[in-house]
């Protein structure tokens, strides 16, 4: 029997043994996701089971060291793990901006002794964590943040407010970039700081949007004394940090904004239009909206080839790079298309905020339009991806 | 026809402005947003609008107006659409109002008009059944009764009808859905036994009803115009009340666009203020053009009802489906060039956005307009 | 009897006794447009007496002062003159960028002495004038330009190249910007100079479009010898003269925009499009198209009542200024749009370039689409429009 | 299915690539135009294809092809688009030689397909009647004959059809126009008597017939496929066409987003090269996002057309669909960006806007492919 045939009996096993019934086959009882942190419940004792049973094993990161609260597994077992979770109906819930964000960041730039401190608290979901990039002043601009970190002694104080700060009011810990070199040219002078949430002189408060409420916050420090044991990588070279956890933003956000989009497709935009629009003369009553319904279907045909060719592209070694652009810049158009075109076709019924009388898809229609606004601004608008195409990949001067 | 402003109108304009500007108050929107359920029409704000007499604009005198008309009104409207003032003149003047004005008996018009010009009742117009406008998809019914007629069937988007004191009611007479033929107006008492009114509030904060009628009784004399005969009326108050409220609209797609440019001047990203970034300029500049064109197109639209031009319909269609066009690219790219803070519910831009999609939505978007221009124009 | 009845009553009687009865009424035999100059001929005897009495009368540009070749008329004598015109069909058909862009900069610019020496020859024609601006690396950013005039003694001396010279190989005369001084600021350095075409070293080539043979050359200058005295305004003041007529340019070629847009509306966009699509359920048979069309059809009643607007304010005294550019821009597109359009309707057939079996006006519509290409882009293109608004209407910073 | 390219297609397209290289002449291009009324094939040029095997990659390797698929002839397409190169691989191996393949007997392919692809015959096929691209608008006629058929009827657009010995023609046998019923398809001798040819030169200086067919008699063996059956075989032919056409105009608006693309950093206005400015940096990126997403839907829907996807159709026309509009978008934005050199018929640029219109219009516009795609789905 080869090894990875040992590993998937084994595996199979363990799961046999392990994981609870509740949490498996197509009705089980586990959330989609879970987030971790101080705040995370588990209603149901069985999910706390099979959590604790997945950490112990280090199945929560399983690719990760096993030093770090991983179990160190080769791609192709992690592939194994994953089918044989499939089989049965079960996974693991855990995924954070920890485990996406963070890590891959401090696998690369941390000391041994930080990425023991942090990664199995991420690994275990004990700590969640929550980004510190964007500032009022410093939004396309990133590099001109303000918030402040003076040396003193071992400590740095840290004065300043940053907003977008994703889930921060439910966080336990923020990364955040600072200046700690106010003379140094703009990219020079950042450092790359971990912060407990819990200091003194920390708070947050949430953001409202055009569509209501949101996760997103404004985070601010006043006179926040962090350990300088707290930096990763060198003082003012946070930036380079920064930038390797940028990539991984926008690969997320490529992904969130997918979700949001499907999220949408419940009924499809051809269903509502054919309840909406009836039929006439053998097609879809409204000519213009079935040529701007078959319009939005092929170029999402169109998007899918390309990020099926980009993806096997970079598989075969053949690169990627800065066209990841495109589909952040492509993505969250399209699907803003299509939501003002869901909106527009169900007319009056999706322009109700709130009231007496209406249906909550119709609800939902309308503000998801409005969120989806976001898609364009937040994580590089639509422009900036427009210059880093221009720059990156067209060689245009400046 | 000269689309420029005489000297009365100038006054008018003048006038209006301040009022917009001491009037403006974004925060209430914001406020009453948030009491969702219980929205109700600001009475202090209707009566100073009352007491400009801004509401006796496009009634002849003899009713108590001043004989003016939709150049008059149009200049008020795009200033409270500037300001995003929300007061019920569209649904009690522009559109109740012309009802009874176009089709009214005399003895009706005494009755009522002096009242929707002084502010002791309020008037909506029930007229949409569908989700999307579509005149004469009309299917509540209006039947013959030993008291005169009963009227059943459900209307929504009713604008400002949880407030409404009378309602006229669009219903069928006769004939199929979709037919222009057997339509009849009626007006019913808000109170009567029958009916039944649900608010909600739209996306921009503004109130709608969602009303049912059960057998309701309408007397004779509270039917307007011939029976089965409103289709003509109809078509003049849509096409009136698709220019007055393009008219908003522009006030409103200006409005956005001037916070915009002058957020474009102020803020800065790379050491430089935004504006100078040519493509934004750019798209600046095409966006003016599109609020210019619509300013052309609306005073004329508004001149050629007053001068019950042949071409007003068309003019009235190329009027709304311009500034549909307008004044959602003005949300959208208002939002977009704000970045972040364009998202936030604490920036008023986001407000002119969801305005921007109510107006563009109601009476018929676009595409709906473009439609009706070229089937007018016989194609 | 008031001044202008009596004017009115003498011209009524002049133009009875002179006026050819072949130049006037409904099928006079008069041309749209004489241009003047060496090369203008006459196939019929009557136009050139017509043209020769009118001269005489200082009645083709009847408003100039008479010492100039013009009549001295006032403008509301001259309303009359044209209305008498009119009422027995004839008119004064010399035209000319002499006449529309050069000499309201002379009676601006120039001395008495050149004043004479030109203006006369421009009212009868004698002369026909072309403009000599842009160069291949002056464009758009028309003030680098770089044909050069070094004194030498009473002359310059004229070294370069200029394109767009429209009508260059049929002209007599040309008047260009040249750069005086090398060293100043590139507004600083250019001079406003008349040139005869005549004059040794100067030659001519025309330029043939996408669309095939045009009025454009472009036109060489090896050492040409021309007076300083030709030279219009100060040394090195040329480009307040060269900003005073590019907006007579920009006046003249939306006019002629506006032609060559009537031009294609021989047959209005809708008869093409109902012999081409016919009829499907009471409507025209393709929806898109008819949306298209009544989209154009719209935006075209846009421009009118904007255009009717801004004359209106103009004649009001509320003056326009920049926003010249706006009509520009808007209008080249909007024609654009409708040559595409009419294009795409006619289809297959509208793709004939030349052969043995096709129709006249079908070709014609290809060579107005090639050739409407060139309206976004000559007298200043559609981004150039975009910068002049977004600089002087919306006054954006640099 | 991979949309990369295997080891051989890669060989194949470095082959292509340097044949374009080598024999891209658009000065020719333009002296034939002025030559217009004489166009003929370029001989040499053709026979260096011939001599590459291209014209043997789509088809069976029993008939002398090279067995391979349009994944090959996709490459080979895109690398002639780039060039503008001007041979009738097209008409004769895309267009007349898949209906051999798809519905000829095994007689006629045996007779047919060696001398396609050895360039000893030129075969091209007459289908289309009205000015759009409409597959079921037929009225030429095909009716029974003493010695088998006889034929009526007008061509126009026919692709090379001045050069070709041969047409196979698309006739009715029965029914009305568009009806999808009835249609046939017969080969005709281009010297036979009836037979008459005129010859036009596109816009894009390529050579097309309008053929007139008056009382040509076919004889049984001449017909492809069975009477009255071919609307299936005219579907596919039409999927494969649109598809190989589209994959020409992935070259051709790549090209001319290249040539624009170095224009953009070598031309200076303003003291700065003019790929600095903003407002063109952006419409550059623009145009890069469609000229990439057209890449992936080309190689998507060759690959479709191989492996028989129950896909293919839709796939074609959403590809159809959207080179159209990008070959489109890179004639306007190249021309526009060039400035006034770029009207010049001097500079290329111009001639990829021409090619671009006239592969926009060919077997459906746009909006055409949307149309079907729509349909196709059943909406």
């Amino acid at each position: 029997m080869s090894n990875i045939d040992q590993f998937r009996s084994s595996t199979r096993d363990w799961l046999k043994d392990n994981c609870p019934a509740s949490c498996q086959g197509p009705d089980n009882a586990l959330p989609d996701i879970i987030w971790g942190g101080r705040l995370q419940e588990y209603p149901d004792p069985d999910v706390k089971l099979w959590m604790d049973k997945l950490i112990e094993k280090g199945w929560t990161v399983p690719s990760w060291p096993e030093e770090y609260g991983g179990a160190g597994l080769t791609k192709e077992e992690e592939k194994v793990l994953r089918a044989e979770m499939h089989a049965i109906g079960t996974y693991s819930p855990l995924y954070s901006f920890g485990i996406s964000m963070l890590a891959p960041a401090l696998m690369e730039y941390a000391t041994e002794e930080q990425k023991r401190e942090h990664l199995p608290k991420i690994a275990s979901g004990e700590i969640r964590w929550c980004q510190g990039y964007s500032e009022p002043g410093a939004g396309s601009d990133l590099a001109s943040l303000q918030c402040k970190a003076v040396r003193d002694g071992d400590d740095y104080v840290i004065n300043g407010q940053k907003v977008w700060t994703s889930t921060a009011d439910v966080s336990d810990w923020i990364f955040c970039l600072v200046r700690t070199d106010p003379n140094a040219a703009k990219h020079d002078g950042i450092s790359f700081i971990l912060i407990d949430m819990a200091t003194e002189g920390v708070s947050t408060k949430p953001i409202e949007l055009i569509s209501g409420a949101s996760p997103f916050c404004e985070t601010f420090f006043d006179n926040v004394r962090v350990p300088v044991a707290n930096r990763i990588h060198e003082e003012n070279k946070g930036w380079s940090v920064a930038k390797a956890l940028l990539l991984h933003e926008r690969t997320m956000l490529a992904a969130n904004s997918r979700g949001s989009g499907s999220g949408l497709e419940r009924r499809s935009l051809l269903t509502v239009a054919r309840d909406a629009l009836g039929q006439k003369n053998g097609t879809l009553g409204d000519p213009a909206i079935r040529s701007e319904i078959a319009q939005t279907e092929m170029d999402t045909l169109c998007y899918e080839a390309t990020l099926q060719r980009t993806t096997e592209a970079a598989k075969a070694g053949q690169g990627m790079g800065p066209e990841g652009s495109m589909f952040k810049l492509y993505l969250s158009e399209l699907n803003q298309r299509k939501a003002d075109l869901r909106q527009r076709i169900n007319g009056a019924d999706s322009l109700i905020w709130d009231g007496e009388d209406f249906n909550a898809e119709d609800k939902e229609i309308t503000r998801e339009w409005l969120y989806g606004k976001a898609a364009t601004i937040l994580g590089g608008t639509s422009e900036i991806q427009l210059n880093i195409i221009s720059k990156r990949v067209l060689g245009l001067p400046d | 026809m000269s689309l420029l402003l005489n000297e009365e109108q100038t006054l008018l304009k003048d006038s209006a402005k301040s009022f917009t500007d001491e009037n403006t108050d974004l925060e209430a929107m914001r406020e009453k947003r948030s009491r969702s359920r219980i929205a109700e029409i600001n009475k202090d704000l209707w009566q100073k609008i009352i007491e400009l007499g801004w509401t006796a604009i496009p009634f002849s005198e003899e009713y108590g107006g001043l004989g003016l008309g939709y150049a008059e009104l149009g200049i008020v409207m795009e200033e409270l659409g500037r300001g995003l003032v929300d007061v019920p003149l569209f649904s009690n003047i522009v559109l109740a109002g012309s009802v009874i004005d176009v089709a009214g008996s005399q003895e009706q018009k005494k009755q009522l008009l002096p009242k929707i010009i002084d502010g002791s009742t309020f008037i909506s117009l029930a007229y949409q059944e569908g989700a999307r406008h579509a005149p004469y998809d009309v299917s509540s019914a209006l039947e013959p009764d030993p008291k005169g007629f009963v009227l059943n069937g459900k209307k929504q988007l009713v604008l400002d009808g949880g407030s409404a004191n009378h309602l006229i009611v669009v219903a069928r007479s006769s004939g199929k859905k979709n037919d222009r033929g057997g339509l009849s107006l009626v007006i019913v008492d808000a109170q009567q036994e029958g009916v039944s009114v649900k608010n909600n509030l739209l996306l921009d904060s503004r109130r709608v009803a969602n009303i049912e009628f059960r057998n309701v009784i309408v007397s004779t004399d509270n039917v307007i115009g011939g029976i089965g005969e409103s289709a003509d009326t109809l078509d003049k108050i849509y096409t009136r009340a698709a220019v007055a409220l393009s008219a908003e609209m522009l006030g409103g797609a200006q409005r956005a666009f001037d916070i915009t440019l002058e957020y474009l001047k102020v803020r800065e990203q790379f050491g430089a203020k935004i504006g100078s970034f040519q493509g934004l300029k750019h798209r600046a500049s095409r966006w003016f053009c599109e609020v210019e064109l619509s300013k052309s197109i609306v005073l004329k639209a508004l001149r050629a009802i007053d001068s019950d031009d042949p071409e007003q319909k068309r003019l009235a269609h190329a009027c709304k489906a311009r500034t549909s066009s307008t004044y959602h690219l003005s949300g959208i790219e208002g939002v977009q060039m704000h970045g972040g803070i364009g998202v936030t519910d604490e920036h008023d831009i986001g407000l002119y956005m969801k305005r921007a999609r109510v107006t563009e939505l109601l009476l018929g978007d676009a595409a709906y307009h473009a439609d009706q221009f070229a089937k007018l124009s016989g194609y």
